[in-house]
């Protein structure tokens, strides 16, 4: 089987949908989920023959992108709100992968900005020189036989199986609705508090979106200030003035995306020399076309 | 302050020359018998030493340990004589999954493909290959998955003293004016311009 | 006397610092643009520098070149640091490569791949100049690929008399599967799905 990709196929999706809405960055206004939905589509037409493990994680967003855009077309309408709670979930969490993938996108342009430095200076290898030289124990040696059995153990155990998730969202625990209660809690009667130092000690990644997401949703609903003097700088963070205490948490149903997966999570496993898998190799995207087109004619 | 010690800093200055490798303080204060603190002191005296006379090299901490290395000014020399070393670069996505690593290890392979949303065998072949990542232990979990972390060659690579100089991560989280963009093209439900332009269902 | 030229000076520190072997002053002429007798007049003010200074490495002329060393006065500490501070060892996919090799020799290059799944190129280059494996023939199939095997400097390294001393590969290989798994693998039946997997020639 051979599978010609391009880059942003095995950048994959996350890195792919980013790449689509940033892209045009100088009216964010100007690209619209259509554009976006249609833009996707047509770069998984262009995979001709798709691995399976590399489809189902484009296909998936695929499909929640067409869900919001479907959702989109129908302002209002009854008929879909049965699916609204699970499509908000969903697009949340499509927002919270989309967050993580740009935050270590960032970091690895650090790391290689840090390279980049770093090979700058050639570090001293010559060693030492002779009577010394040969002095120096044997590499092997120092290793002795019994470090040398343990890598034999790991070089001849059977390499894992690939473990494919059919979910495009690990579980998440972390609730948005939680993260508010904290964020408030944080934020002092007067003064600010940075973005930092809200996360401050929070080692997942996914629990620093999900504040993030819990600050925005505070903002949106005008209780806390953010202030971030330039485009990288910190983001502080302060109450609004006249503040009600009263939190009303009603409104937050829409938000509550404790988006909890393990229960719903079927996880397919491809072994790896199991010949059953590859029967799926080729994903017809004549599904989604139709889908799409159906909502075109809606 | 403490008087200098001359004799400890030539000891120093000799078994860094003969050394391959970054050498620990620890490394150095056992053969010579003083203590560590008084290693370390030598170490940033000499390195002072060699900034203020415009030496050529200077002497780095990295992954841990001293070494000398060549004057980053003077890359531009060091470049046309030496072609060793220059390992091919990383591609971009070989960079993010050693990113995730790095900030993420211990971590599963099963894990950086569900960030990264797909398939990491053949990245995580890679960093392994150039040594960069290596095995750290096993998930206590079901499936006993192989959990992966950083090597030393990842910092010298980097030239990082230790994990603990890596930018932290919330640097990185990206700004409200990003996190606004995606949320008006995904979610879209705040910017009245936007529900205009989805009414007519427009042939792409 | 000529002046001094400090930036020269500069950058021979540099290059030599950089190189694993000494450098003659025509290479360092011709790299820098300057005459030679520039070069050699250059060195000639380090090295006195470096002595005047009591550093503890010299400038020493060596076989046509220069090149750092370490100063005869501290031969004792270099002597205690070679023999006992010095963590050289080979690193994992080296010594994981090698542990295959001595395992399944006579091995080919690419079968070696097969089993680790990834490129062994640098590693059997680090493990031959080791002299740990060496050629000891040729695969009479198409191709007639290089069959590498492991040499008696091996065995010595790890105290064995004879490849015979190694533990039995089942004796650590969990079940008969596993060694099928690993025959079919050595067989050349790769498995499509890693080939898929390779890497894409992105730069990012």
């Amino acid at each position: 089987m051979s599978v010609t990709v391009t880059t942003s196929v095995f950048e994959g999706p996350f890195d792919l949908l980013l790449h689509l809405i940033t892209r045009e960055e100088v009216d964010i206004y100007a690209v619209t989920l259509s554009d976006i939905v249609d833009a996707y589509i047509t770069e998984l037409e262009r995979m001709e023959s798709l691995d399976l493990e590399v489809a189902t994680e484009f296909l998936l967003i695929a499909a929640t992108l067409i869900e919001l855009k479907a959702r989109r077309l129908l302002p209002g309408s009854a008929e879909l709100e049965l699916d609204d709670e699970l499509l908000f979930e969903e697009r949340d969490l499509l927002l919270a992968r989309l967050l993580e993938c740009k935050t270590f996108k960032d970091a690895a342009a650090a790391l290689a900005a840090l390279r980049r430095d770093a090979a700058r200076s050639v570090a001293r290898r010559a060693g030492p020189e002779e009577p010394f030289a040969s002095m120096a124990p044997d590499p092997l040696e120092r290793t002795g036989l019994e470090r040398f059995l343990a890598a034999a153990r790991r070089a001849f155990t059977p390499r894992e199986s690939v473990q494919l998730s059919l979910h495009h969202v690990a579980p998440i625990r972390a609730s948005v609705r939680d993260a508010i209660d904290g964020v408030l809690a944080a934020i002092p009667e007067t003064g600010a508090v940075t973005f930092r130092q809200l996360t401050a000690g929070i080692t997942d990644r996914i629990e620093i979106v999900v504040r993030f997401l819990a600050v925005l949703e505070l903002y949106k609903r005008g209780m806390v200030e953010l202030d971030q003097a330039d485009a990288l700088g910190s983001l502080s963070i302060s109450r609004s003035d006249g503040d009600s205490d009263a939190l009303d948490l009603t409104g937050l149903d829409e938000w509550d995306a404790d988006v909890d997966l393990v229960d719903g999570e079927e996880d397919l496993e491809i072994d790896l020399d199991g010949a059953d898998a590859r029967d799926g190799d080729e994903i017809s995207l004549e599904a989604l076309a139709d889908a799409d087109t159906t909502v075109r004619e809606t | 302050m403490e008087p200098r010690d001359t004799e400890l800093e030539r000891a120093i200055e000799a078994i860094l020359m003969a050394s391959t490798e970054p050498v620990e303080p620890s490394t150095m204060a056992q053969l010579l018998e003083v203590p560590r603190t008084r290693v370390e002191a030598a170490c940033e005296a000499l390195s002072a030493d060699y900034a203020s006379a415009r030496r050529g090299f200077v002497l780095a901490r990295v992954a841990g340990g001293f070494r000398y290395q060549t004057h980053p000014e003077l890359a531009e020399f060091v470049e046309r004589f030496v072609l060793e070393g220059q390992h091919a670069r990383l591609s971009g996505p070989a960079l993010e999954s050693l990113a995730i690593v790095a900030y993420k290890q211990p971590v599963s392979r099963a894990q950086l493909a569900a960030i990264r949303g797909v398939n990491v065998e053949s990245v995580v072949a890679t960093l392994l290959e150039r040594g960069y990542i290596e095995e750290v232990g096993r998930d206590p979990g079901p499936g006993n998955a192989v959990l992966y972390g950083t090597t030393r060659a990842f910092l010298e690579h980097l030239g990082l003293n230790s994990l603990a100089d890596l930018p932290p991560l919330a640097e990185f989280v990206p700004g409200l004016e990003m996190v606004e963009m995606l949320e008006n093209t995904l979610l879209g439900t705040l910017d009245p311009l936007e529900e205009a332009a989805a009414e007519p269902p427009s042939e792409g």
